[in-house]
């Protein structure tokens, strides 16, 4: 049982680096996104192993639930934000979107 | 058993009035803009809404419990905070009424209004939370308002800009944020602060586990606060943002992340039973204080001297506020009531200075068009009642007397003195001798240069002044009789401990 | 008539302190003026308002003098102060450590304060005259001059630490801004250097300041002078500690840059050398007063165990700082622009060695020497600075190379700068010579080979003096000088000094050569504070060896 | 004449000078030439009133040492600061030098300076300067003797800078002005020990004290300090070496000025304090001044026998004379020291006022030849002179011949008493070479100041300015006549040869010392003290003595007159014979000697040696000092905020420059491939959130 726990959470943790990696690393601001939704998933693969093999805890699925329905809207208001970089800059390469420095 | 569920959850509605005045407000907006299709009316119905729920506020003034089984504390200290984010949304929207960048445009102004309040509403919910899954619902309420509203001036280049980095930014944080609550929520059981802190007492040992997620939560409110390192994103956003949200920023979301801070490790990580208000005793062997003290070192020191190279006053401004937020941290460290105070002080004054200092800045920009300091040379011949009141709030934020500025530094210093964390203070006031050097700067460059330059005055409208003078006129008489804020923060360090 | 002195219901040092705030109020109300006319005709008032409340200032402070008991000490005893006023300023209670939180509004003077009073009162209206030129920006400055004035009365009479530290801080603002905008070529360089230098000795202060409320748990600086006020489980109670030592270091770093002292004075030369010249004459004449009455009526008496412990180093320190104040005034011949209000810049530097030395001397002797000196340096200083204002608003330049003859070309002039020069020297008959004797022959007692080596500040005071009395003066007039100074006639009616200028100098002088004659009108009123002063410190300091 | 009023009478003596400053100085437009005669009239009023005060103080209370009046100047609290006045016979007799000569110098100068566009100025100045040396000849006390000491020496910084458009002028008084501050600051730091041991600053009480055993730091090395410190002063006043150097300069003033001060005033200052201070000296300190004023009499004597300038043969004859007074009180001949202090006064007033009078002349005649180049103060442009100026002549000769020492002049009396005392000390201590080269001094004295007389006066016109030349009117002679005449012997004693007979040396009885024998020659002791049983003094024959010192000038009294005369009478040979018979080329003789001949030309080099070592050291290390403020520690100060900036603007490029470099190394720290590295070099946003990251790694690589 632990084991199996300790493998959800190793999942979670890898989810968790590369979703990091990929907000650091990805030049597409749409990639960005999608890395930032896999660290969220990785938080709620951990709330519902935790859940699942910590007691039976109906917390962590209820918070599974609202990181779930958060992601969705935080996605929503980032493309938004992205459509607008897309309308001024023409382009959404985060490199390159950096007039303010210092 | 149902009834029970029900009377808490109707018991609890009562406590949350202010709240409930917020979203209603915000409801009310959103549906008057597509009826009336008039600012003024948002405006209105916004202000209205806002006064209401400090009528709301007022009316519980002293309530020291919590609502819906433990999701949300109602008690002195988020009161003491929610007053604080009532009168910024306040200013807020009275000043976004002067705000040319704001209304010289075709975009509607609805949505505006209502962003306000809905962030307004998430840091009334972060101040009182007490669950780190309500923590997490408020800090994305509020940030996602705040992610709209920074790039509001969308067509402006640097204001999405703005936008982008702090979604980015804001939404790494709070994944890493919500990842450590996972872990927390693993380790203890649960996402209730008491319960969470019940658990650590009774299995009181020291966990790298546990620290690490603390550490990765606290990460989510030091990115609000910006502490170093979580600063990055606060001189670009604050510089491409509407100032009104600027400003807003550097007070308000501010303001809701030092009071989930404070409380998530003072009910997490403190002895609930064990502490008296004169000193809180820490669990396990987590050193809190000492990762708080070289955050606070590193903050206001990175903070002030990265200031000093700045020439745009807007992002001057934005580090500095990076500095203040190293000031507060002491209080933090400290880990006593009487610093719990004096950050509540210190907030209150530094809500009054820098919004007056924001406020000047945005009325300098509509005619002067700029935000440079160096075109700020001789302003102080031409506009001498502004230029004095921003002589005063740079007085205030440098920590001079007698001015409300230094009532909140004598206080916090006098915290950190009190417990004995010497090296901090010095630490501490050499940082606010550097931190004159800037501020002076622009001081230097109203009133030194361009003596009698002849170019004639700047006309500001009486509202605006008067605005400037609600906030500068604080500045000075709480300088010199400080005596009643003293006593409410006094009563205002409160947390509800749980039952 | 000692005891409380009251007009309108409000006592006689609140008048005198913000007086100069009214007179403040009063000028930002009047317009500037659109065209010249009106321009001109604000000017005057602004001019005669700054006058006339200096002036009623001055009165008041005379009958402060009047009323004066020269018999009470003050120092640490409450009860003896004079013209007390009383009232709880802040008070928040049943704070969570804190306590009671309580601020004073108190102020009160003994023998320490009464000659600061009056030097204040003097200076500031006579710096009105020297004034008088300003026409930039005239209301700011006017403003700011008062307000100054209001700091610099306000640290002389508070009582309470916090009050204190309050108007010390009060100061700084119009003090960067007179210097600022109303200086010469490096004003910006200079002001913000005087701003940074003194924040940072005051913010020392603060933390000293704060660890003193809570050792005492009030701001009253009696409670901080009475050891059984301490809490016994403050670092700050007891005596001799090392927290003690370390606490008195700050407050004197903090002090001691206001004097300043070597090396913590770098400051002063590059702020003289830029400020106007009323900004110059209210810098040297009164402020740097503030550092030392700041160590006698706070640092010493607080902590009289670490006086004792840096007694040594405090004589030393005066020492040196007037064997090289004078030698950096006498490089000016040598090296640099050869800039006179340099010179006398950094004669200030030596000049107030010699406060600090009688200080270090702790006996009677000494330490009245040292407040005297206090108040005729304040005076001579204020006389060489006018002196320097009149030359340069006429020549425009101070380079010592670009004069000589001046003495047939200005007859009075001369005169009143050969006095003024020989009082700074120390000639008997002038009051400098008084209180520099004083010193020598208290400090003597103390330490006699300190005060034999800074005997030598003596030789180069004649030295660099005489000789800039003799650049200025003697020899040929140079050609470009050789003609009227202004030929329209408008400004400079004739080539001697004029009579607003005269207005400033005379009254200085009267007061230089009186206390020179009889200096008891001073001394008279501090003897009494002085010996419970060093009374004070003496037994304080003998706790320490037990 | 009660004290009170004889007190009452010297205040008013001591502040109608100042008055006459006060009148003149603030009227000086006014008055003109006015200005004369209000000055000269009341310093004539002056001398009267000094006249009658030391009547009353020689005959009426001749036994009284000193009648005084103390009086709190302020109050310490628990002390007071005390000043006051006294007349003693010193002081009796010097109201009576002080004030006479600077009647007649007033007298002089109405018409010496009638020329001078600051006429009134000069009497207001004289005033002021006769003022100060009165309160220093009326002090009874060491505070009052160094307030007035002071004022002395600004009054002299004025007199002496009179003519200030002269560079040399003005740097001579300012020479004089910071010379005499070096020995003043000895003279403080003597008054500083007296005060911290005795709680006091008047004489009687210090003497008092210390013969009651009270000593300062209970040391007597100290005691000899303290008297050596507080003669420091003396040393500069009085010119002593090594601080002799401002008073030749000093000749730049007017020469009634010269007169004032070099004759009768300032210089005589320290040695009046010397002699008022005589009791507290110890064995060592008065064999320091010994030596001292005995090479100084040397040195002066070796500088004067080769100076071309009228004046400045003048100064060093009154440098070597003062060394004669110093040296005189050294040996412990106090009477003889003072009384060649009076005759000195009166003859070398003559000697400057009768040069002024040259000069005058010779300023006159060079005006009318419309000659603006000559040097009217050069020997070698005057010669002749007695014929066209032949009351100056005479009375210049009487004062050399006082100066040289030939009986039936009060300059014999005088110095016979000090060459006796030289004789004595050096058989009672040893110490031979002070006698020797007082004597020797004495020999030069008379050649130089004959080769003076002879050159300026004896022989033919050297130019036609000399030619020129005729007496001056009675205001510039009768002074010169007066001072003449005071110079005959018989005004001070009766007997031509021997001075211990006659009234003068009865009023100015040898003062006991107060020093613990211990520190004291036994000679100087007196004799009741060191047999104690005995209670007075000892007779010994017709003379009593008090101690064996005096006894022992006795003795040597003949030897010395034989031997002064032998050598006075070879310096006035000798100067004949190379000047007016010019038997002997004096070039030649200089040629032959060139080293010691430059020496004394060059005054011994003192003031270049000065100028190298002391004048330029200071300058170098102001420049030093100066070069430490601006890059040491003000440069610190700049430099902490220098680093600063370098921080900060680090700091500050860290979120954008510096951080391309730091993101490729941590690149290769976490170990991903090349290309993954290149990749990493992203855009902004993505590089603060690596950089967040990073810093939490850090902070937990601190914490564990």
């Amino acid at each position: 049982m632990t084991n199996e726990l300790t493998l959800y959470l190793i999942i979670g943790a890898i989810l968790f680096s590369l979703g990091v990696f990929g907000i650091i690393t990805r030049k597409n601001a749409i990639m960005v996104l999608m890395s930032m939704e896999l660290i969220l998933n990785s938080a709620n693969i951990n709330f519902i192993a935790f859940a699942k093999y910590g007691g039976m805890n109906l917390e962590g699925h209820i918070a599974a639930m609202f990181v779930i329905i958060l992601a969705a809207a935080e996605v929503a208001v980032a493309l938004a934000i992205v459509l607008n970089i897309y309308h001024n800059f023409r382009h959404v390469n985060i490199d390159e979107i950096s007039k303010m420095k210092e | 058993m149902y009834n029970a569920v029900v009377n808490e959850l109707i018991g609890s509605l009562g406590l949350i009035k202010p709240e409930l005045a917020l979203l209603v407000t915000f409801v009310v907006v959103i549906i008057a803009d597509l009826i009336f299709k008039n600012n003024k009316v948002n405006l209105g119905l916004s202000i209205l809404g806002t006064i209401v729920s400090g009528i709301f506020l007022i009316g519980m003034s002293g309530t020291n419990t919590s609502a819906f089984a433990n999701l949300i504390a109602v008690d002195p200290f988020s009161e003491f905070f929610k007053y604080l984010i009532l009168i910024s949304t306040l200013i807020v929207l009275v000043m976004s009424e002067f705000s040319e960048e704001l209304h010289n445009r075709d975009v509607w102004m609805g949505e505006y209004y209502m962003l306000v309040l809905g962030m307004a509403l998430g840091m009334f919910l972060l101040a009182g939370a007490t669950n780190l899954i309500m923590i997490y619902l408020a800090l994305e309420t509020m940030s996602m308002s705040s992610y709209i509203l920074s790039g509001y001036t969308k067509e402006i280049k640097r204001s999405s800009e703005a936008s982008l980095k702090y979604v980015i930014f804001g939404s790494l944080s709070s994944g890493i944020m919500i990842y450590g609550m996972s872990i927390l929520f693993g380790m203890t059981g649960s996402l209730d602060l008491y319960a969470i802190q019940s658990y650590l007492a009774a299995n009181g040992f020291f966990q790298p586990a546990i620290f690490i997620s603390g550490l990765m939560v606290i990460a989510g409110f030091a990115y609000k606060i910006s502490a170093v390192p979580f600063h990055f994103w606060t001189p670009d956003v604050y510089e491409g943002s509407p100032i009104t949200i600027t400003a807003y920023l550097s007070v308000a979301s501010k303001a809701a992340g030092f009071a989930v801070l404070v409380r998530f490790i003072k009910l997490t990580f403190f002895d609930a039973a064990g502490s008296s208000d004169e000193s809180w005793i820490m669990m396990n062997s987590i050193p809190w204080d000492m990762v708080l003290a070289v955050l606070a070192v590193a903050t206001m020191t990175l903070g002030n001297i990265v200031a000093l190279w700045q020439s745009n006053v807007k992002r001057m401004l934005a580090y500095s506020s990076i500095a203040h937020a190293g000031y507060l941290l002491m209080g933090i460290v400290v880990m006593t009531n009487t610093g719990l105070m004096s950050i509540l002080v210190y907030f209150f004054f530094y809500l009054l200075m820098n919004f007056g200092a924001f406020i000047v800045v945005m009325l300098f920009a509509h005619k002067i068009g700029s935000e440079e300091m160096d075109d700020y040379e001789g302003i102080g011949y031409q506009a001498p009642v502004l230029a004095s009141l921003l002589t005063l709030f740079l007085v205030s934020l440098t920590g001079l007397p007698p001015t409300a500025g230094f009532i909140g530094k004598l206080v916090l210093f006098g915290a950190v003195l009190d417990s004995g964390w010497y090296w901090l203070a010095v630490i501490g006031v050499l940082n606010s001798v550097v931190s004159l050097y800037y501020y002076a700067k622009v001081v230097r460059n109203m009133w030194l240069r361009k003596v009698d330059n002849g170019k004639g005055t700047l006309k500001f409208s009486i509202q605006s002044q008067a605005l400037v003078m609600v906030l500068g006129i604080p500045t000075l008489v709480f300088g010199l009789f400080f005596g009643p804020i003293m006593r409410w923060a006094e009563h205002s360090v409160r947390i509800f401990l749980g039952n | 008539m000692s005891g409380t002195f009251n007009i309108l219901g409000v006592g006689i040092l609140t008048w005198i302190t913000f007086l100069p705030i009214l007179g403040m109020i009063a000028i930002l109300a009047i317009p500037s003026g659109k065209d010249e006319i009106s321009r001109a005709r604000s000017l005057n008032y602004f001019r005669y308002i700054t006058l006339g409340i200096t002036f009623i200032q001055l009165i008041l402070t005379l009958v402060v003098y009047s009323g004066f008991n020269f018999s009470m000490p003050g120092i640490n005893d409450a009860s003896s102060m004079q013209f007390i006023e009383r009232v709880t300023w802040i008070s928040v209670t049943g704070l969570p450590m804190l306590g009671d939180l309580k601020i004073e509004y108190f102020l009160g003077i003994d023998g320490i304060s009464m000659p600061m009073l009056l030097l204040t009162a003097i200076v500031s209206t006579l710096a009105v005259f020297a004034s008088w030129g300003i026409k930039k920006a005239a209301k700011g400055y006017f403003a700011m001059y008062l307000l100054l004035v209001t700091g610099m009365m306000g640290v002389f009479v508070a009582l309470d630490f916090f009050l204190f530290y309050v108007f010390w801080e009060l100061m700084l603002l119009p003090m960067y801004f007179l210097i600022g905008i109303w200086g010469g070529p490096r004003k910006e360089y200079a002001a913000i250097k005087f701003f940074l230098y003194t924040l940072f000795g005051s913010v020392f202060m603060l933390l000293v300041m704060i660890a003193l409320y809570f050792a005492v748990g009030s701001f009253n600086m009696f409670d901080m002078m009475d050891p059984s006020k301490f809490d016994q489980n403050s670092i700050l109670a007891g005596f001799g500690t090392s927290w003690r030592y370390i606490a008195f270091a700050a407050l004197f770093v903090g002090f001691a840059i206001k004097v300043p002292i070597v090396p913590f004075h770098t400051w002063l030369p590059d702020a003289h050398v830029e400020a106007p010249t009323a900004i110059s004459v209210i810098l040297a004449g009164v402020l740097l007063k503030m550092g030392t009455y700041g160590m006698i009526r706070i640092a010493w008496p607080m902590f009289p165990d670490a006086v004792q412990y840096f007694n040594w180093w405090i004589g030393l320190i005066g020492m040196v700082s007037i064997v090289y104040g004078a030698l950096c005034a006498l490089a000016q011949f040598s090296v640099g622009k050869r800039d006179l209000k340099k010179m006398i810049a950094y004669s200030s530097v030596s000049h107030m060695g010699y406060v600090m030395l009688g200080l270090a001397a702790l006996n009677t002797e000494g330490v009245i020497g040292a407040i005297f000196q206090m108040f005729n340096h304040g005076t001579i200083t204020a006389m060489l600075f006018m002196i320097v204002g009149v030359i340069y608003d006429r020549a425009h330049t101070r380079s010592l190379d670009d004069f000589g003859g001046m003495a047939n070309k200005m007859p009075v002039y001369t005169a009143i700068m050969t006095i003024a020069f020989f009082a700074a020297i120390g000639l008997p008959g002038l009051s400098g010579f008084v209180s520099e004797a004083l010193v020598f022959l208290g400090a003597f007692k103390t330490y006699p080979v300190l005060t034999v080596i800074s005997g030598l500040g003596i030789i180069l005071g004649a030295g660099y003096m005489l000789w800039a009395l003799q650049k200025v003066f003697f020899g040929k007039l140079p050609e470009r000088w050789s003609g009227p100074w202004d030929p329209t006639g408008k400004i400079y009616k004739n080539d001697d000094i004029n009579y607003i200028e005269l207005g400033g100098l005379v009254p200085l002088a009267i007061v230089v050569i009186y206390l020179g004659i009889n200096p008891n009108p001073v001394i008279g009123m501090m003897t009494s504070s002085v010996n419970h002063f060093v009374e004070l410190i003496r037994i304080g300091g003998n706790f320490a060896g037990m | 004449m009660s004290h009170d009023l004889l007190l009452k009478i010297s205040v008013v003596i001591l502040f109608l000078p100042l008055l006459s400053f006060l009148i003149i100085v603030f009227n000086q437009k006014r008055l003109g030439k006015a200005a004369g005669i209000i000055g000269t009239s009341i310093l004539g009023i002056d001398l009267v009133l000094a006249a009658i005060v030391a009547f009353n103080k020689f005959v009426v209370y001749p036994n009284e040492a000193i009648i005084q009046w103390k009086f709190h100047w302020f109050s310490l609290g628990n002390r007071t600061i005390d000043l006051g006045l006294g007349v003693d016979n010193l002081a009796a007799m010097m109201l009576i030098v002080v004030t006479l000569i600077s009647f007649l110098v007033h007298l002089f100068s109405t018409e010496y300076m009638s020329e001078d566009k600051r006429f009134p100025r000069f009497f207001s100045y004289l005033g002021i300067f006769t003022f100060s040396m009165l309160g220093i000849v009326l002090a009874n006390n060491l505070l009052n003797m160094y307030i007035f000491w002071e004022l002395v020496g600004l009054s002299s910084y004025l007199l002496i800078g009179f003519w200030y458009e002269k560079d040399s002028a003005s740097n001579a008084s300012k020479k004089a002005f910071i010379t005499n501050r070096v020995g003043d600051l000895g003279f403080f730091a003597g008054i500083m020990i007296a005060f911290f041991t005795f709680n006091t600053f008047m004489f009687d009480e210090i003497f008092s004290q210390i013969r009651s055993g009270v000593l300062p730091f209970e040391s007597g090395t100290i005691l000899t300090a303290m008297g050596i410190l507080l003669f420091a002063g003396a040393i500069g006043k009085s010119a002593q070496f090594p601080l002799h150097v401002w008073l030749p300069d000093a000749m730049e003033g007017p020469t009634p000025v010269s007169a004032l001060i070099h004759a009768a005033t300032m210089v005589a200052a320290g040695v009046y304090l010397t002699a008022k201070i005589f009791p507290v000296f110890t064995a060592d300190a008065l064999t320091f001044v010994a030596y001292t004023g005995a090479f100084t009499a040397f040195m002066a004597a070796t500088i004067g026998i080769t100076q071309n300038d009228f004046k400045r043969v003048l100064a060093y004859s009154t440098v070597s004379q003062l060394g004669f007074m110093v040296m005189s009180l050294g040996v412990g001949a106090y009477t003889y020291g003072f009384f060649h202090l009076v005759t000195h006064a009166w003859f070398k007033a003559c000697l400057f006022l009768a040069s002024g009078s040259v000069i005058h002349a010779m300023h006159h005649a060079m005006h009318k030849l419309h000659d603006h180049h000559s040097d009217p103060q050069d020997i070698r442009n005057m010669g002749g002179l007695r014929k066209t100026m032949p009351k100056t002549y005479l009375t210049f000769l009487f004062a050399t011949i006082a100066i040289s020492g030939v009986p039936l002049t009060s300059g014999f009396l005088s110095k016979d008493g000090i060459l006796a005392g030289t004789l004595a000390f050096g058989n009672l201590s040893g110490h031979w070479l002070i006698p020797a080269m007082a004597f020797i001094s004495a020999g030069m004295t008379a050649f130089y100041m004959f080769r003076l007389t002879i050159v300026s006066f004896f022989g033919d016109f050297k130019t036609e300015i000399a030619s020129k030349t005729h007496e001056n009117n009675t205001q510039i002679v009768l002074p010169l006549v007066v001072l003449a005449i005071l110079s005959l012997w018989v005004f001070y004693s009766f007997n031509p040869i021997d001075a211990s007979s006659g009234w003068f040396a009865k009023a100015f009885k040898p003062v006991e010392t107060v020093v613990p024998a211990e520190y004291q020659f036994d000679f100087m002791m007196p004799y009741h003290d060191a047999h104690a049983t005995e209670s007075t003094e000892v007779s010994h024959g017709s003379h009593s003595y008090l101690n064996k010192f005096e006894e022992e000038l006795h003795h040597q009294h003949y030897t010395a007159m034989f031997l002064s005369l032998a050598i006075a009478g070879f310096g006035i040979l000798l100067s004949f014979i190379f000047y007016y018979y010019k038997k002997v080329d004096p070039d030649k003789v200089a040629n032959s000697i060139k080293p010691l001949y430059l020496l004394s030309y060059n005054k011994w080099y003192i003031d270049e040696i000065y100028q190298k070592t002391f004048i330029g050291g200071t300058i170098l290390l102001t420049k030093l000092m100066f070069w430490i403020d601006t890059y040491i520690i003000d440069g610190a100060v700049n430099g902490v905020a220098f680093i600063w900036r370098i921080f900060g603007t680090f700091v500050g490029k860290f979120d954008n420059g510096v951080v391309d470099g730091l993101v490729n190394l941590s690149g290769g720290v976490v170990g991903f491939s090349g290309s993954i590295v290149r990749k990493l070099q992203t855009g902004r946003v993505q590089t603060y959130l690596l950089l967040s990251i990073i810093g939490v790694i850090l902070l937990l690589w601190w914490l564990f």
